[in-house]
């Protein structure tokens, strides 16, 4: 008995180590591959079509439907018309960036394709005001593409 | 086994036992809840999975709603029982199904339904010392933000 | 509290708080511990730190509304928390969906749910001390199915990719030659975790039969999904309950043994193999057709109560809905599958030391942001 | 005048030697960095100088600017000398270590003996880290290193004594010298307590699958978790010096030490010890860590009795 204990005891401590060995094996393959992470701010992933950054607005599209308005589940948008003989036109364009989730339902639901979703991503700020963004305003996204790497 | 055929085992048990037009729901007074789901935890009708409760306020009314499955014969019930508001009382079940235990403290925590002889009736999602309860439809809190337009 | 006291020595337990701010707590959670020396002799767990009142927004929002919250519930598995809803809010409105639909569906499904068991995997290892390398590896393979998602539906963590009677994107061009690359890149990745982790003697000596989760327990607490399934009972929505057009894939369900820990690991690695057998048939058999629907519809559903469960990576996740024919739910409940999965811990965890406790913990998978709602 | 000119010299290997010991500390820190990062796919730092070989300096510098955050209710003397206590033996230790053949502070004719009674020290240094803070964590990681370093000095010892045996000498000088002809690591006996050592080593220096008084994942970095600024620098410090430490004990004791053709001795000194450092931190980087309770049992019934055995078995062959 127990020298059928003591050759259990060895085969445990083989396969054990053989195991230990197999484990430092797939490190080391891994030490010699190639790296595949990007260094991020220099070198950023290429975006796609379909990506959901920051709200855009092409104003002179907007017909006025509030849809994008009914739609939105945090209510981040927000808009005022004018109205002048019969045809509604834009006022103002608010847009609450601190609200917003990103899930692109006022681009899809838009009949004229007057919003569009940007790609922009990097939208840390020191100061919370700047997150309250008048989207009829030209330069609003200022504040996240200067920096942007070409 | 059938929706119709479970119901039909119950009511030759329990002559108390309603279907609810329209849905496989049955309903059962309170006072003979923990009767019955003694009864259904057992052969023949083996629920052993206690999968969900929850409860519905009905502005009159209170609705508990369990959703019971049997993973030995895979079939599935929903039992039903109406509380009055004056009287929010009914028995713990958390001596048949295990499960029970957590989900009674978030019906607890959420419509203030108490269940009589919980072995830890605490509040469970909502802080310990919160006050109301959040999922009533009277419920109001001042904090509460805008809604969205719908 | 059990004090031996001589003269002015006396020895204690010793009331500990794991969280909400600890490592391997997976999120916010509190557990309260009572020890005595390393061994655990209570453990209490305090939830609702995530607690955002999903169950109160639902009654705020249209049917379509919610479908974004849907996205934060279990936020490693979008797709899967999409696809409940919205098979729900389908099954109140007896809608029918396209074929193609159908099968993009189970693809997204079934990578997401491959994407997470990857988290379960590399964060469990990291539980037990292998510190960051499996996790970095999983999270390596994870990037490629991310990556897959950004190009489908827009975004890389909460897709809000399942609409109410289809999806909202069909698949770009040449998406389907990146799935068929990324089956073939996951199967030796895999092979490679069985090397480095699987069968390693340390981690072996770890997880091996501690926390043993008996059948009997499991199901009485409505414990579902891959811990279920690693103590010994064969139940799969997928198979059981066919959604969607799972009867028409070829695929096992793993069942474990003893249900310690071990298993619950085990299970996770052999469901991401069947996984990609899912994603591979379902590629080759993709149907033509439009599988998109217009978002702005407006879906005035109207029951008395409706329950649907899916198969999600962490359990069955289910949605009880009652409708009053308005545009918003009149009540909504989630019944999330990681709830149930941690309210069984404690009694499990009695009598192991911390390290065990730890290891049952990363075994289970739970996630918060799905327990707190 | 002889003896001052000996001072002299001792006093400039010295200072050459502290300021290797934290140029090597710093080394050893992004060499860490760098081979996790490989290991895992990634790059690791690459910004501060060329694939970020500054970085550690960097690094040095701002924790030096940090806050020296003391938590309320700690035991002050305590937990202000832990750090030191954790780093002084551990410089301590690099008076015997050769690496070359003048190129050492001060050969004890004691040498080994000198290193095991110096470098245990450390451990009370990590109790009292552990016991300071005034942190049930970092009590418990207090806790688990006093047992673990005491358990796993006894393999440790053991080892050593074997070489001791073979060179029939303690002086570290005279173990390579002994070694000139062929490296104890060609002794089957020796490789076994190579094994041995490097295993009870890299317990001693808590590294992982070893590093259950950190356990980063169970107690939230033990006993240091309550140091910031300077004070978590020292015990870093501390903890690279003794891999290296530990691996240039190897390196003396079983590969040869300075011993090698063509380069110059502290080049081969340096390649050999760089090379277990790899071989720990390869280790580091891919095994799981063990339970409390695996670690002990391991150390009293597997290395324990393996090294007793180990040791007769070197007596009988030198006896023969």
């Amino acid at each position: 008995m127990a020298i059928i204990k003591m050759i259990n005891c060895a085969k445990n401590l083989i396969v054990g180590v053989w195991s230990l060995i197999k484990g430092l094996v797939v490190t080391l393959k891994y030490f010699f591959r190639p790296t595949v992470t990007l260094q991020y701010p220099t070198e950023k992933q290429p975006m796609n079509d379909r990506f959901r950054g920051l709200v855009g607005l092409h104003p002179e599209k907007c017909i006025v439907c509030y849809q994008c308005v009914k739609i939105c589940p945090t209510a981040c948008l927000a808009i005022t018309n004018k109205q002048e003989d019969k045809k509604k036109t834009l006022e103002t364009f608010k847009y609450n960036m601190e609200l917003c989730c990103f899930c692109g339902f006022c681009q899809q639901v838009c009949p004229t394709g007057a919003i569009t979703m940007t790609n922009i991503y990097e939208i840390s700020v020191f100061d919370r005001k700047k997150f309250d963004i008048n989207l009829l305003n030209v330069g609003k996204y200022d504040e996240w593409t200067h920096t942007l790497v070409k | 086994m059938r929706p119709d055929e479970v119901f039909a085992v119950i009511r030759a048990k329990f002559s108390e036992a309603k279907e609810e037009t329209g849905t496989n729901g049955i309903i059962i007074p309170k006072e003979s809840l923990l009767e019955v789901s003694r009864y259904l935890k057992n052969l023949p009708l083996a629920f052993d999975n206690l999968h969900c409760i929850t409860a519905i306020d009905r502005k009159e009314k209170m609705e508990l709603v369990y959703t019971l499955y049997s993973i030995r014969e895979h079939h599935g019930v929903t039992l039903k029982t109406y509380l009055t508001l004056e009287d929010l009382n009914v028995a713990s079940l958390s001596k048949v199904w295990k499960s029970a235990n957590w989900l009674e403290r978030e019906v607890y925590d959420l419509f203030g339904v108490v269940f009589l002889n919980h072995p830890d009736l605490r509040r469970i999602l909502n802080p310990y010392d919160w006050k109301g309860f959040p999922l009533r439809k009277d419920y109001s809190h001042p904090e509460l933000i805008a809604k969205p337009r719908l | 509290m059990d004090t031996t006291q001589t003269k002015d020595i006396y020895t204690e337990e010793f009331l500990i708080n794991m969280g909400p701010q600890h490592p391997s707590t997976h999120g916010v959670l509190c557990l309260e511990l009572k020890l005595d020396g390393e061994f655990v002799k209570e453990c209490t767990p305090h939830i609702g730190y995530l607690h955002r009142s999903m169950e109160k927004i639902a009654e705020n929002r249209t049917y379509t509304q919610f479908i974004p919250y849907t996205d934060r519930l279990d936020y490693v598995a979008s797709m899967n928390n999409n696809l409940g809803y919205v098979m729900a809010v389908e099954k109140m409105l007896n809608l029918e969906v396209s074929q193609r639909a159908q099968y993009i569906r189970v693809i997204v499904a079934e990578l997401n749910r491959i994407a997470s068991h990857l988290i379960a995997v590399g964060t469990f290892a990291q539980d037990l001390g292998a510190f960051a390398t499996p996790l970095f590896y999983c999270f390596r393979e994870r990037e490629k199915i991310l990556d897959i998602f950004d190009q489908i539906c827009g975004n890389r963590l909460t897709y809000n990719y399942m609409r109410i009677g289809g999806v909202q994107f069909d698949f770009p061009k040449g998406i389907d030659e990146k799935i068929k690359d990324f089956v073939k890149y996951m199967r030796p990745k895999v092979d490679d975790y069985d090397q480095l982790l699987t069968y390693n003697t340390i981690f072996l000596s770890r997880s091996k039969h501690i926390g043993v989760l008996p059948k009997e327990l499991a199901i009485s607490y409505s414990v579902t999904g891959p811990n279920l399934r690693a103590s010994g009972v064969k139940w799969d929505l997928r198979k059981d309950e066919p959604y969607l057009v799972y009867d028409k894939f070829e695929f096992d369900i793993p069942v474990g043994k003893n249900g310690d820990s071990w298993d619950r690991y085990k299970i996770r690695i052999e469901e991401i193999r069947q996984s990609l057998r899912i994603v591979e048939q379902a590629i080759g058999a993709l149907p033509e057709g439009d599988p998109t629907v217009k978002v702005g519809r407006i879906h005035k559903p109207s029951s008395s109560g409706i329950y649907f469960r899916t198969e999600n990576p962490r359990g069955e996740l289910g949605f009880y809905i009652v409708g009053d024919g308005s545009v918003c739910p009149y009540r909504l409940k989630i019944r999330s599958p990681s709830f149930s999965n941690l309210a069984v811990i404690p009694e499990l965890v009695k009598g192991l030391k911390i390290a065990d406790l730890v290891c049952v913990l990363g075994s289970f998978d739970i996630l918060m942001g799905e327990i707190d709602r | 005048m002889l003896s001052i000119l000996g001072f002299i010299w001792m006093l400039i290997v010295g200072l050459i030697v502290l300021g290797f010991i934290a140029g090597s500390a710093m080394f050893l820190i992004w060499m860490e960095r760098k081979v996790s990062a490989h290991i895992q796919s990634r790059f690791g730092p690459m910004r501060v100088g060329w694939h970020g070989v500054l970085q550690s300096i960097a690094d040095a510098v701002k924790l030096l600017l940090k806050e020296d955050i003391r938590p309320a209710g700690v035991d002050k003397l305590v937990w202000w000398l832990a750090p030191f206590v954790v780093v002084v033996p551990s410089v301590m230790v690099f008076v015997v270590i050769p690496f070359g053949k003048s190129l050492i502070v001060k050969d004890l004719n004691v040498g080994i003996l000198y290193i095991m009674a110096v470098s245990s020290v450390g451990v009370i240094g990590i109790f009292m880290a552990g016991w300071g803070s005034n942190n049930k964590y970092s009590l418990l990681g207090g806790m688990r290193s006093a047992a673990q370093i005491i358990s796993y000095e006894i393999p440790l010892v053991l080892s050593m004594i074997v070489v001791a045996m073979q060179a029939s000498s303690l002086s570290m000088q005279k173990i390579v010298a002994a070694q000139s002809g062929h490296w104890y690591i060609l002794h089957p006996n020796l490789t076994l307590a190579f094994v041995v050592y490097l295993i009870s080593a890299t317990a001693e220096v808590n590294r992982t699958p070893f590093d259950i008084p950190e356990a980063e994942s169970e107690l939230v970095s033990g006993f240091h978790t309550e140091y910031s600024g300077m004070k978590f620098a020292m015990f870093f410090i501390g903890e690279y010096t003794n891999v290296f430490i530990i691996s240039a004990i190897a390196t003396t004791l079983f590969w040869g030490g300075w011993n090698g053709p063509i380069l110059p001795p502290v080049v081969w000194f340096l390649i050999k010890t760089y090379g277990i450092v790899f071989i720990l931190m390869w280790a580091r980087w891919t095994f799981p860590r063990v339970r409390v309770d695996q670690l002990m049992g391991f150390a009293w019934k597997a290395l324990t009795p393996i090294s007793l055995v180990n040791l007769a078995i070197t007596g009988w062959l030198l006896l023969r």
